[in-house]
């Protein structure tokens, strides 16, 4: 491959020039160096408020500051603007007190009504992720104590609190006031602009495209490469396809890409200068049954099917990086156990569950539906279609927009014979899997197979305000084995979570409770 | 006297899938210089390929010259290199052609197209190119010495705004502008009203008197080409069937065909005398019959006559024909 | 203006109100009979129900059609495209910001087209069944039969992978601030302000998306002109300007070339419009940040109104361009000048 | 007598272009293709979506020609039987487009009139949006499928048929010998039958044989965006589609698929070429 | 002599297409025009192109629609008959074109051709060999297709074609102007022969005197839409009154001498001059000719019709 020259931004950003021709050097700004970060997934809306995914969550954490953050693998939550927090004994009272430094990009203190606004706000505008603490927490119930104590009241004991809580960015509400356009909580303006307090803010905003983030000057947590080291910016650069991006990662014009497909690792792997970052991850992938409507209402067919499943091919899709689960939740959830009876390829068995279904002899068609665009589910398609020929069952491999997925999903009557689905738990809290299984999520994307069991329903209800946490694990066991005894879906694999980058690229912290391709760019900078 | 041009057996085949047409055969003829020869023949009797041949202007493919020389002023024009012809066209022989709302182009204004011609002689020449201001200082007096009026006004404005009449004086403007020596006239008639025509044949008749050009008419009409000629040319199937000053042909044609032809005419003022046709059609030149051409059609044809091919004789002083059985 | 062209424009342009209306009935029809629940989009992935009847309303997706409709062409006729159901964001300002370089690269895809297309058909047509002439018509029938996607791939895995000389995707690298904008139009903007190492890096980004997207383009203009022009240098007027004596470069540069020039024109302005719904699939090969790409996945996501916009952009462009040929024709054609 | 001198002449013109030549052949070698695929395939378990991981994206080799896919495919065995899926799917797009558009054309040529207002004021509606755009937004709201590709595509390729037929329909009837066939006293349906549709057929003929590669090319486009065809069928523009993220080091599996459309594609215009040349010697629009 | 075809008033106003950069405006092709023709009668029309003869043929006809005036064929008025009730009329009246190659389907045989009226008016198709004799043309032709035979053996074909009707009129738009001479000659005798033997009248329309005065009894001279002089053929040809009709024969180039009368071009249809139409190019126009409405057509002497304000004013007393 021949070296291509590095464009670099002399002083400023203002003028601009090319870089000497000989050999490369690294992106600068002035004197620090910029790390470029490539992924396939645009980012629409910034506002911490409005919505998350992993890329936007990614430029989130960036930008803002919650009150506390999670870190590590396994995750732990460890404090953040709040220097620390007390729980009530009846789990219904939580206050935090805050770090007496913080301030915000312009300068002003993080302060306890910052944060009582910022959870307002987010109740307020009941989007994104409202729904984790909505039904709990009222914005009248948060009190800010005095400039550095804030008191949370919930409505009902909800253990899982503060796991959710690192996901509650602070928003500047002078900045957010000064920017309201006809009481709309100042939305519009925080859809490409930042008003935090994180280690970066943002330089230049094309959600499509780019984004550039600078590093706070004096960002008032510190820095934990030093201030030596500490890089000059972030780019997150967007390159929809995995081939170019690759091929920019090959050419040193980023320094580090995610989203690559498991064929890539062995390519990658034995470029120069790149290592793999390979990772047990946290998203479960599984095949939803309808289990009220069509042919898979029936236990026995679902059984059949999951026997007859190939589930190495999962593996062997994923080129070895991916860990078949063994439990409804993934490994490194609380709570996990290995569900001894999970089913594994077995034919024989499939036929005896066929046997005993409506369909004894096979001969139906059924639909398997996935996001459209996305190739491994289309792949595990495949495997489904190839593995069910044995049973004489066809499949009608459908890739939907999400939209119509979902839509379709809502009701028993619509939603698909079988329906592809990953699901990554926003926290580290059983609940988190275990509501999926819940009457109430019933129609939501991951409550598509529509599961019917009130004595489980009952259980999941009683573990999440169950404060004991023993006593809640137990519960949670039980729990796994009695969803898997009602096969609701073809409990599928959890891939691992891949990232390559150039070996100059340091401080790479995998959490697996952050979504796939999601980075911790904070602890990360450039040596060399 | 002296010969301008001379076309000696002159054969030309256009090929085509369908094999090759023989459409010249053999032409023989002669213009004087300062005379007024015309040429009259029914269509497809290769009038205008002949025309077209004394510029070059035939494409090639499809034609191919097979024989034969066309001589003018001395030099073999067959024979001429493409910049040597492009050096004879317009300045030595000129040409105007029938249809004058094709032949000018829809999209120049009157005056780029003459001034071009002009500046085309002025290249063809070698010297120097005249400016487009002189040029079209030019083309304005020639405007006016084809008697139109305004020549100004005209010189600005497009064909499609002139009237047909306008538009053939202005093609006959643009062929004088290399002052020619031979004006090549193809069907310069056909295409316009009665009224008008009479008009283009008075103005040619003008020209060639004024300037002592040399006169090539082509038609099928027999009345135009007897109102502007001195001398008349008969063709038949790409061959010359008789050649005679014009009162010697009418009064008294030789050639069968030239006699079918003059008793095919209708006149306008012996309306009691029944035009009479000649049987048959043109035959096809792919396959030409044999001998004399027109033996189908003729009812004098004998066996000779489908043997034979009849050569172009002087029968009388200064008349020619093709015929075995033509009489003086 | 006179008054015969003031009554022409105001017909074409009511009428084409009339088309932009039938296609906004169009696009509308089509985006509702998807089996979508676009509320589902609005709400994000783990919404509850509250929060997707929450999306419902405020979207307005819970008011009967008709009224939706009413709604939809009010909006429009403010010139608002309506909000993205999936990110909220306004359809008309994402079209502002994706559209300057959709036609960015239309525009100098149509320049490469027009600027080797119209020699290239006049050098074929002049040297008429030469090898030249061959070689430059098989080359043209390629242009349209090749699929442009792969095409673009080719050239990727040439230009960019293989021999380096060439980036792969993008508009810009990631460090180059575009300049400041002007017309929109970056490589334009660099010239305007000076910045000629921006201009060159732009340039290195777009010339491979612009000649897969003028590939088609270059063959349809190639192949009427040399079709025009073999007319033309048959025409009589061409007969009669070489019997005149006019120099054959002039001849064929102006006296055939004005009159192969109006068809071609009008192939012109046809493959203008269709260049633009040729982008979704170029700009999706290259990453190009236009309306095209901004259209695919849109379209992939279920989030109709983004598609829409870009359907009503493309159909407007394409009524505009025809309307500038009608008039150019005028302008080229002085037989149409006036009776 | 006139059929073999038009035969010959028609086999002399088509012998005589190189360009022809190659349209002639390439259309027969995708014909064949397409007609064989079943039998000549060499996996054909292939194409009904068997998988095999353990030999997923091999390069060429004896055993696989053209390497395998992602699953394991042979890429050969995809490849052909592709074929016979584009081809009967451009074949029907355009036959149903034209079953529309020229009984619509025709009407409006030749009654004039609003008739003639009415429809094609809806034609140019369609004409106004280019097509791809169009059929986007449809796929996706019908959704993804050969067949809801199929409807979108004939849906946007109906109205060239029109304009097609109307202008030949318009400049037919202002033949002479329209004229003489009213004279003779001839009812407007016995017009057209008789007269203008033979006599519109060149044409018609001509443009369809090009619009069968058009419209092979656009379900290509339209599986390259993921809006076409489903897995496991072999369509073209999936595979490419999908193939895309194994460049560049699988080049193979985007290269054959692609030179496949391309061959299809060029075949069919080639051969529109020299049919019009044959046809309709005097147009050559392009 | 009963009438078999007569118009009155008869006009026909087409309106030009707005374009870019030209308005909508309307363009009298024909305007009022009288005329008859009886039973068995052979009337010329004649003019310069442009003079509205075509036109006129096509409204007697019916094929264009009227826009002012009546026309009576047979003695019944067929000016707002509906296509389906002129359907049998047509039979009667039968069309000629100038131009035979363009007037046959390129795709019919020559059989089809001729047989295609037959089967539209369920007709017995065996006379097709008969029909055929008739114009001269042998049977073999039956199976040819038109661009097998020359321009002569294709009019006559059309002729056959027109005649399988057995119609009592026939309008000959300019018959023979597309042949040679030699053709023309044969196809005037035929036309000859078959009005003798069938009765046929002719509406005969040509721009060549010569022609017109050896077909026609009558002949009508037009221009600019108008007739403007009308009379036996002998008469109008042989001494005319109209200065148009005089300087429209002295063009006319003859075996002999020539000689050239009239000045400039015909005007535009769409902008007539005020006035006689004719005024700004004839010798004699006065100041009257140039101003008013256009001269009306008025007989000047038995079966001789005028329209100059000069002759009017000398002849008839």
């Amino acid at each position: 491959m021949p070296q291509t020259t590095r464009r670099a931004v002399l002083l400023g950003g203002a003028a601009l020039a090319l870089a000497p021709t000989a050999g490369f050097t690294f992106e600068r700004d002035g004197a620090k160096k910029v790390m470029v970060f490539s992924g396939n997934q645009a980012v629409p809306v910034l506002d911490p408020h409005m919505r998350y995914d992993w890329s936007t969550r990614m430029i989130q954490q960036s930008v803002y500051d919650g009150l506390l953050k999670y870190v590590g693998s396994p995750p732990q939550i460890v404090p953040w603007l709040a220097e620390s927090y007390d729980t009530s004994p009846d789990g219904l009272t939580y206050t935090f007190h805050l770090a007496a430094n913080a301030k915000f990009h312009d300068g002003s203190p993080v302060d306890a009504e910052a944060v009582r606004f910022s959870f307002e706000r987010a109740l307020k505008m009941n989007a994104g992720i409202a729904w984790m603490l909505k039904d709990f927490l009222k914005p009248e119930k948060i009190v800010a104590v005095d400039a550095r104590t804030v008191r949370f009241t919930l409505e009902a004991a909800f253990s899982p609190f503060i796991s959710y809580v690192p996901w509650w960015y602070i928003v500047n509400p002078a900045l957010v006031k000064a920017n309201e356009v006809d009481g709309d909580l100042g939305r519009k303006w925080m859809t490409e602009n930042g008003a935090g307090s994180g280690p970066f803010k943002l330089r230049r905003f094309d959600g499509n495209a780019l984004i550039h983030l600078d590093t706070a000057p004096g960002y008032w947590k510190g820095w934990p490469m030093g201030e030596e080291k500490r890089l000059g910016g972030v780019i997150y650069r967007i390159i929809r396809e995995s081939a170019p991006r690759k091929a920019a990662l090959q050419r040193r014009e980023v320094d580090i890409i995610t989203n690559i497909t498991p064929d890539d690792i062995g390519q990658l792997e034995r470029l120069p200068g790149v290592k793999i970052e390979n990772h047990p991850g946290f998203t479960t992938f599984g095949i939803k049954f309808n289990t009220k409507e069509g042919p898979t209402a029936d236990v026995n067919l679902r059984k059949a099917i999951a026997y007859a499943f190939d589930y190495d091919s999962l593996i062997t899709i994923h080129n070895g990086a991916a860990t078949l689960m063994t439990s409804p939740f993934p490994a490194s959830m609380a709570g996990h156990i290995d569900v001894p009876n999970i089913p594994r390829k077995d034919l024989a068995k499939a036929r005896e569950y066929l046997s005993r279904s409506a369909y004894p002899n096979g001969g139906i068609e059924l639909e398997y539906v996935h996001v459209q665009g996305l190739e491994d589910p289309r792949r595990i398609g495949l495997a489904l279609l190839d593995s069910l020929r044995a049973l004489n069952i066809s499949v009608n491999i459908v890739g939907q927009p999400w939209t119509t997925m979902v839509s379709r999903g809502s009701k028993p009557d619509t939603a698909p014979n079988m329906t592809s689905i990953y699901v990554t738990p926003v926290g580290t809290d059983p609940d988190t899997v275990a509501y999926q299984y819940h009457r109430e999520s019933w129609g939501l994307y991951y409550g598509m197979s529509h599961y019917d069991n009130p004595e489980v329903w009952q259980m999941i209800s009683t573990a999440r305000a169950e404060t004991d946490t023993a006593r809640r694990m137990a519960l949670y066991a039980e729990i796994q084995r009695r969803i898997v005894d009602d096969q609701p879906e073809i409990f599928g694999m959890v891939a691992n979570r891949l990232w390559s980058m150039r070996d100059y690229v340091k401080g790479f912290a995998f959490s697996p409770v952050r979504f796939t391709g999601e980075v911790d760019l904070y602890p990360m900078w450039i040596e060399g | 006297m002296t010969a301008l041009l001379e076309i000696e057996e002159y054969r030309l085949a256009f090929d085509s899938f369908d094999g090759s047409a023989a459409v010249l055969d053999g032409i023989d003829l002669t213009i004087e210089a300062g005379s007024t020869l015309g040429i009259v023949g029914e269509s497809g009797c290769g009038k205008s390929v002949l025309a077209r041949s004394l510029l070059g202007l035939n494409p090639s493919p499809p034609a191919r010259v097979a024989s034969g020389q066309i001589r003018f002023e001395g030099r073999d024009l067959l024979t001429l290199r493409p910049a040597a012809m492009r050096a004879l066209r317009g300045r030595r022989i000129a040409m105007i052609f029938q249809d004058p709302a094709s032949y000018l182009n829809p999209v120049l204004s009157i005056a780029t197209q003459m001034e071009d011609a002009i500046r085309g002689q002025d290249a063809a020449a070698g010297g120097a190119v005249r400016a487009r201001r002189a040029a079209r200082a030019h083309a304005h007096s020639l405007l006016g010495s084809v008697g139109l009026p305004d020549p100004a006004r005209l010189l600005a404005s497009y064909p499609h705004q002139l009237s047909g009449g306008m538009r053939q004086r202005v093609l006959i403007a643009m062929a004088l502008a290399g002052d020619p020596t031979l004006l090549v006239a193809d069907e310069p008639t056909t295409a316009l009203d009665v009224t008008v025509q009479a008009q283009v044949l008075a103005l040619i008749a003008e020209l060639v008197r004024d300037r002592g050009l040399t006169l090539m008419l082509i038609s099928h009409d027999l009345g135009v080409i007897a109102a502007a000629c001195a001398r008349i040319v008969v063709m038949y199937a790409g061959t010359v069937v008789e050649d005679a000053p014009t009162r010697a042909l009418l009064e008294h044609p030789l050639h069968p065909y030239a006699q079918g032809l003059i008793a095919a005419v209708p006149d306008l003022d012996r309306p009691e005398i029944t035009p009479r046709g000649i049987p048959g059609s043109i035959p096809s030149l792919l396959s030409p019959p044999s001998g004399c051409r027109f033996h189908p059609r003729c009812d004098r044809a004998t066996a000779r006559c489908a043997a034979e091919k009849p050569l172009l004789r002087e029968l009388l002083p200064g008349r020619r024909v093709a015929c075995h059985h033509a009489t003086p | 203006m006179d008054r015969g062209l003031t009554l022409y424009l105001a017909r074409r342009i009511g009428l084409a109100g009339l088309m932009l209306f039938g296609l906004i009935c169009l696009t509308f029809v089509i985006s509702n009979v998807a089996p979508s629940d676009p509320a589902a989009l609005a709400a994000g992935p783990d919404a509850g129900r509250s929060q997707i009847e929450q999306a419902r309303r405020e979207y307005g997706l819970d008011k009967p059609l008709p009224e939706q409709f009413l709604r939809y062409v009010g909006d429009l006729a403010q010139g608002e495209f309506g909000r993205s159901i999936a990110t909220g964001r306004s359809v008309g300002t994402d079209l502002l910001r994706y559209l300057p370089a959709t036609l960015e690269l239309c525009i100098l895809a149509m320049l490469i087209g027009v600027l080797v297309g119209v020699p290239l058909g006049v050098l074929s047509a002049v040297l008429k069944d030469g090898p030249i002439d061959h070689v430059t018509r098989i080359f043209a029938v390629s242009g349209i039969a090749m699929p442009p996607f792969w095409f673009g791939l080719l050239l990727q895995l040439a230009f960019a992978t293989g021999l380096g000389w060439l980036p792969t995707s993008g508009r810009l690298s990631v460090m180059t601030l575009p300049p400041d904008p002007i017309t929109g139009l970056m490589l334009v903007d660099a010239v305007l302000r000076g910045q000629w190492d921006v201009f060159r890096e732009g340039l290195s980004y777009i010339i491979l998306p612009a000649i897969v997207l003028s590939f088609p383009c270059l063959a349809s203009i190639l192949r009427v002109n040399r079709g025009e022009m073999v007319e033309t240098l048959r025409a009589d007027y061409i007969t009669a300007a070489r019997a005149h004596g006019v120099t054959p470069w002039r001849m064929i540069c102006v006296h055939a070339l004005r009159n192969a020039m109006l068809p071609t024109l009008a192939i012109i302005g046809l493959r203008w419009g269709w260049m633009m719904s040729s982008t979704v699939l170029v700009e999706t090969v290259f990453d190009w940040p236009g309306i095209g790409l901004y259209a695919v996945s849109s379209a992939i996501a279920g989030d109709f109104k983004p598609v829409m916009g870009v359907t009503l952009i493309v159909g407007l462009n394409f009524m505009i361009a025809s309307l500038i040929v009608d008039l150019l024709y005028g302008v080229l054609d002085p037989r149409l000048r006036e009776g | 007598m006139i059929l073999p001198r038009r035969l010959r002449l028609a086999i002399f013109l088509l012998t005589r272009s190189f360009a022809s030549m190659l349209g002639i052949v390439l259309v027969t070698v995708i014909l064949g293709l397409a007609l064989l695929g079943p039998v000549i395939v060499p996996y054909p378990d292939h194409v009904a979506g068997g998988i095999d991981l353990a030999n997923k994206l091999q390069s060429p080799s004896a055993a696989h020609w053209f390497g395998t896919d992602e699953v394991g495919h042979d890429i050969l065995t995809r490849v052909i039987i592709g074929a016979r899926l584009s081809l009967l799917v451009g074949i029907g797009i355009t036959l149903a487009a034209a079953a529309i558009g020229v009984p619509l054309g025709i009407l409006a040529g030749l009654v004039g009139g609003p008739v003639r207002e009415a429809i094609m004021r809806l034609t140019d509606l369609f004409l106004s949006v280019p097509g791809l755009v169009l059929a986007i937004a449809l796929v996706a709201a019908l959704g993804p499928g050969i067949v809801n590709a199929m409807i979108a595509l004939i849906l946007v390729w109906w109205p060239g048929y029109v304009r097609l037929a109307d202008s030949k329909a318009l400049s037919i009837r202002a033949e002479p010998y329209i004229e003489a066939a009213r004279v003779a006293g001839a009812p407007t349906f016995r017009i057209l039958w008789r007269h203008v549709l033979p006599n519109s057929l060149s044409p018609l003929i001509v443009k369809m044989s090009m619009d069968v590669g058009q419209a092979i090319l656009a379900v290509a486009s339209l599986g390259f965006l993921g809006l076409g065809a489903k897995p496991p069928t072999p369509e073209w523009g999936a595979m490419i589609s999908i193939a895309r993220g194994y460049l560049p080091e699988w080049w193979w599996y985007a290269v054959y698929p692609g030179a496949f459309i391309y061959a299809a594609v060029l075949g069919f215009n080639l051969l529109g070429d020299g049919l019009r040349d044959i046809l309709d010697p005097r147009s050559h629009r392009g | 002599m009963t009438a078999l075809l007569q118009a009155t008033g008869l006009a026909k106003t087409y309106a030009t297409r707005r374009t870019a950069f030209r308005a909508a405006s309307s363009v009298a092709a024909v305007a009022g025009v009288d005329l008859l023709l009886p039973e068995g009668g052979a009337l010329g029309l004649v003019g310069e192109s442009g003079c509205g003869k075509s036109t006129l043929a096509r409204l007697l006809l019916r094929l264009v629609p009227v826009s002012d005036g009546r026309i009576s064929f047979e003695g019944r008025d067929i000016t707002d008959l509906a296509e389906s009730a002129l359907r049998p009329l047509r039979r009667r009246m039968q069309l000629i074109h100038q131009n035979p190659s363009a007037a046959l389907d390129p795709r019919l045989t020559v059989a089809a051709s001729v047989a295609e009226p037959l089967r539209i008016h369920g007709l017995d198709l065996s006379r097709l060999p008969e029909l055929l004799a008739e114009v001269g043309l042998p049977a073999e032709m039956l199976h040819r297709h038109p661009h097998e035979l020359s321009g002569g053996q294709k009019q006559r074909v059309c002729i056959a074609r027109a005649l399988a009707l057995e119609p009592r009129l026939l309008v000959l738009d300019e018959p023979t102007s597309a042949l040679d001479v030699s053709v023309q000659a044969q196809v005037l005798e035929l036309l000859a022969g078959l009005r003798a033997r069938r009765g046929l009248s002719y509406l005969f329309i040509s721009h060549n005197l010569a022609v017109v005065r050896q077909v026609c009894d009558r002949v009508a001279v037009m221009y600019l839409g108008r007739i403007v002089e009308e009379g036996a053929s002998a008469e109008v040809l042989g001494a005319p009154l109209h200065p148009y009709t005089r300087a429209l024969l002295a063009s006319v180039p003859r075996l002999g001498a020539g000689g050239v009368v009239a000045r400039g071009e015909p005007p535009n249809p769409a902008a007539p001059p005020p006035g006689c139409p004719f005024h700004p190019r004839c010798p004699m126009a006065e100041e009257r000719c140039r101003a008013g409405t256009a001269p009306l057509l008025r007989e000047v002497a038995r079966g001789r019709r005028v329209a100059c304000h000069l002759v009017g004013g000398h002849l008839v007393g």
